[in-house]
């Protein structure tokens, strides 16, 4: 059974990679496992300067899922480009990379220094990070700012644009018109929900950042409703996430209109998460009646048009 | 290199208030875990714990493939732990972060200073460092003569002093004030504890040369998600990861 | 340790109360505990004719959580009146009707027609079902519609008007403040996120109506995130809800800035988990180190302001 | 009158293909539990399962005060469930929903149509209208041989028919094919299984006086939320909780 799928920029031995800022630049899983393995990496999140991020604690764990506040630490793009990408490029997965900031111009010239690279296939660009004060998320909230990044962002890539959608909006499908329409090569979805955890004894949020992005299986139906509901409305390919544990979570979410997804915090439970899912995906498929990963997208919509997002 | 062992449980007993000591038996890798390690253990399932519990390895036996964990309970996954009973069989990642480099640095005389369930780690480093022939002197440190455990075991291998917050076993007050009124003499100390327990440890000692092992709440426990960053003390606005670069660090290395 | 809390119109012997939805009219619970135990009963929704509600299946069990699609079945306001309300009227407990509509002139007569009885003491404006195709949410995610319909709806009833968000959008803090500025006396919140689940053998949603509504602890931390954001943007009091299990998650919601809460799932996983609270209460606020439950309430607020909520 | 019941596991035994009967001892409640009621029962925590699994009593021992269930491992509630050891202890809400009203009855003959999980709820009804004198009849239907249970249970009461899908026991076909073929006669029939089963069965047996007991996906299993709602068959635009007002209905009072 075949797992390969081709997507804009990438072509994928299997539809598997780890999402972006749950596996670092991908170094400390190589101890783990064998990264060739992976269908592509999504790397850590790049701003153009270096950033130390959020206070801790940064993580707090809630029923079926957990709360990140890590504030988009990064050692800046020059130092990705130079001390983490060439240890990635001896390997033969597809990167992509994600791309983050507090302006147009920050997203535009990380953006160019990125594409400027051979081993970066993809941009992943994230306009839906949670935890930092200025930019991110505000872009993933508004269609017209949503539009604007992702086309000024396209004009200077010399690969194709994944945007990363935010769930924290009344109108998922509204943002992905917006983005598709602005040029993106594809989208990515979903990213973390906000949300918050108040310690009982100090009486105050868990986090020091107070609020941060949940994730994890919690949120698993807030991200199939989105996929599926954008997969009626939009025609470019959709990297799916959110709470993925295992090969049966894949094929929810291909069903939904998924053309390939990623793992995020089932990595930390098991870090070995990616690479068994991988070997365990075929026979899900074939349990299922499915001939290959391609046979299996959107699979999931037989019965008409669903739209329950409101302006 | 870092290991998803299947470890069984082959003891689990109370060993003083809320104070658990389990003897996990795993594959012959588990040998080489060394004194200020952790394993970054998995309880119940997705639904109820989604992260891992980060654990100090208080003791190896290396012929039985026996690690000896001590943990406190103190919220819902160490309870969780507390009720798995012998047989059972846990997920742990093995071994995690860095340890004492006692391979590294030459003494005579080591002082050990622990707090609460800061204790554990000390137990492994104190039998390895005595069989190198180092002579070891531990403070430890509890809220009261309930929580103590471990007194014997550590004065097996030297001096062992115990303190505790209200005076009922031991010396009153905290371990501070005991290194100040025994003025013991050592090469190197090697604290873990409660942040302010190191804070204060390391700046009564702050010419002196020694490592402390630090907490965090962490995520993937091997240096992939940045949820356990500490500041580096060198004013390049630097960073480490505490289960990576960690959790033992040399004493004014990071700020607390 | 008095649990007793006054808000407008109620005088609740304890802080805790069933979601509307979640409890029927009462009837059912009464045969499983003395409902006069309760703070107060929040009844199911009430629209102005019988509606048979959503094909089944209507509910799915997702990871700490559930999807619903009820939609808003119910015999009509005059049955509830005539033949609901005289049975909750023998029990020494405040009622709190919920109001569902598809128009703000429906919103208005259901009110109207509540509140010309004496059983009902408060109304819980539900601008936030997901599960209708007509009104509900609609008016859940645009300030504008909910500042018309609450002070339409304001203007004709003789009991407080607690108005009930949606989570689904990006900035509650807006919605709140729409609805204070209307003439609101008090909020509730969470409703559901829109979440959907999909069967692999039948390749379809598992819900007859496809998307349906998420509840239970999978979306406390949202819950508890859009509490602490609003409880420092207006001064109206909040009932608090979504995901509590027990009485440690009613004192989050109570540091959070809530002054009572609401059960809605948890009564499913255990249909004495009501009584099971209020027994439990005391002694976790004791625990805690509180002598009173208004002893509680925002004392999680201790560092300035928050707000991650962006239009 | 509903209770939240602690239910001991006495026996728990494999049966058929996927298929564990198990034994479960309560207070006595229980007792009163009448044939075609069930057990809500919680499985898991509130992380794994946050909803009850509806399972019919398929019998009733008053004096030990213990009830037996049938069930197949179809997803991960009934998975749990069928890995629970005798010893373990589980949270039932008993006794749920209506009985067969076979108080009001009077007949002389009573036919059984089972299929698959929906065969439970007969063997205790049809011990019961037996002891009342009634004489048995009952048409089981199952996938194939591997699925077949309680043939002998049954045969002890009366005249037992099995059908399997694939022939590999007994008649082949459905459960409507054997009535075809025997053509029995009966007053009142009792039916239980699949909904395409009680769709097939209930219309080829349209003019005769029968009960037929429904599945649906349920909430809270008590009758307040309105999750198992099925519509009525009188034009009224009504509507009947399976949970409360069912799971037994007269034959043609709902919409199937
Ligand atoms: C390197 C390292 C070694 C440790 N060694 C030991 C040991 O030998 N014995 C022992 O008793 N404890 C040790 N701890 C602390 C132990 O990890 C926590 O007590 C434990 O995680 C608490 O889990 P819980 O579910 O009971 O608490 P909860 O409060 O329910 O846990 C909620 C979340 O917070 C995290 N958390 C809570 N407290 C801590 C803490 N102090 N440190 C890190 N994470 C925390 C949990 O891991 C979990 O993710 C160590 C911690 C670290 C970082
Ligand atoms: C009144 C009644 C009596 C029943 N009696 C029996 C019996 O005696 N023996 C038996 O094997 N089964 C019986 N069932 C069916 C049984 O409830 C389901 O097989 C069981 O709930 C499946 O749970 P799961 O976690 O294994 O499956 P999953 O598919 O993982 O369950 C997911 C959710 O769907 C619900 N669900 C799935 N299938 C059904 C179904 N067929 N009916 C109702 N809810 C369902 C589950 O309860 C759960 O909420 C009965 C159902 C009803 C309504
Ligand atoms: C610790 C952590 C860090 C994350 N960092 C980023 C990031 O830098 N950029 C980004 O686009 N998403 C980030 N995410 C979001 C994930 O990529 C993913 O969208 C989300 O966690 C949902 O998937 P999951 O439920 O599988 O984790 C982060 C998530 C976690 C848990
Ligand atoms: C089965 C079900 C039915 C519901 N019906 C209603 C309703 O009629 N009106 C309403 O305002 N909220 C309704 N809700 C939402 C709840 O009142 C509550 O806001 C939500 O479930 C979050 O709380 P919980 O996590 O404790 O369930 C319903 C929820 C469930 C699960
Ligand atoms: S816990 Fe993930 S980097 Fe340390
Ligand atoms: S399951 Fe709640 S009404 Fe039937």
């Amino acid at each position: 059974m075949t797992l390969q799928i081709n997507l804009p920029g990438l072509v994928l031995k299997n539809p598997i990679m780890p999402a972006s800022g749950c596996f670092g630049f991908g170094r400390e899983y190589s101890d783990v496992f064998d990264l060739n393995q992976l269908g592509a990496i999504i790397i850590k999140a790049a701003t153009k300067q270096s950033r130390y991020g959020n206070q801790t604690p940064r993580v707090a764990e809630t029923s079926s899922g957990m709360l990140n506040a890590i504030g988009l630490q990064n050692p800046g793009v020059e130092a990705i480009i130079n001390q983490e990408l060439p240890f990635l490029s001896d390997y033969d997965v597809p990167i992509i990379a994600n791309v983050a900031g507090s302006s147009v111009e920050e997203y535009v010239e990380v953006t160019k220094a990125l594409t400027r690279t051979t081993t970066v296939k993809a941009i992943e660009l994230n306009i839906s990070c949670p935890n930092v004060k200025q930019g991110g998320i505000q872009f993933g909230t508004d269609p017209e700012l949503a539009a604007e990044v992702t086309s000024k962002v396209k004009a200077v890539s010399h690969v194709p644009v994944y945007v990363k959608l935010s769930p924290n909006t009344s109108n998922i499908v509204a943002m992905a018109k917006a983005v598709e329409a602005a040029g993106a090569d594809g989208l990515s979805m979903i990213n973390t929900l906000t949300g918050m955890q108040i310690n009982l004894s100090s009486r105050k949020p868990i986090l020091a950042n107070k609020t941060g992005g949940l994730s994890g299986p919690a949120i698993k139906p807030i991200a199939i409703r989105m996929v599926y509901e954008v997969r009626q409305h939009v025609s470019i390919p959709i990297i799916g996430m959110g709470g993925i544990m295992n090969a049966e979570d894949v094929l929810e979410f291909l069903l939904a209109g998924a053309n390939a997804v990623a793992i995020g915090t089932a990595n930390f439970h098991n870090p070995f998460v990616c690479p068994e899912i991988i070997q365990a995906l075929p026979g899900v498929l074939e349990q299922y009646g499915f001939r290959s990963v391609e046979d299996a997208i959107g699979k999931g919509h037989e019965h008409g048009v669903t739209n329950f997002s409101r302006a | 290199m870092i290991n998803k062992e299947l470890l069984t449980i082959v003891e689990t007993i109370q060993i003083a208030k809320e104070t658990i000591k389990m003897r996990l038996q795993g594959s012959e890798k588990i040998k080489h875990a060394k004194p200020g390690q952790f394993v970054h253990i998995k309880v119940g399932n997705e639904g109820s714990h989604m992260l891992r519990r980060p654990i100090s390895i208080a003791d190896v036996n290396q012929d039985q493939q026996i690690v000896t964990i001590i943990f406190k309970v103190i919220g819902s996954g160490t309870d969780h732990l507390s009720k798995c009973h012998v047989g059972d069989v846990i997920d742990g990642l093995i071994p995690c972060g860095t340890s004492y480099p006692i391979e590294q640095i030459t003494m005579d005389k080591a002082l050990l200073i622990g707090g609460g369930i800061g204790v554990p780690p000390l137990y492994y480093l104190a039998k390895q460092i005595k069989e190198q022939g180092v002579e070891v002197t531990s403070i430890l440190g509890f809220q009261s003569s309930e929580h103590v455990f471990y007194q014997s075991e550590f004065a097996e291998l030297g001096k062992c002093h115990i303190v505790t917050n209200d005076g009922t076993h031991g010396f009153q007050g905290f371990v501070t004030d005991v290194i100040d009124q025994l003025d013991p003499t050592f090469d190197y100390y090697f604290s873990c504890g409660p942040t302010p327990m190191l804070k204060a440890v390391s700046s009564k000692l702050q010419d002196r040369n020694g490592y402390i092992s630090i907490e965090q709440r962490m995520g993937c426990g091997i240096g992939a998600c940045y949820a356990c960053v500490v500041p580096t003390n060198d004013g390049s606005n630097g960073f480490k990861k505490i289960c990576k670069d960690g959790p033992v660090f040399e004493a004014n290395e990071v700020v607390l």
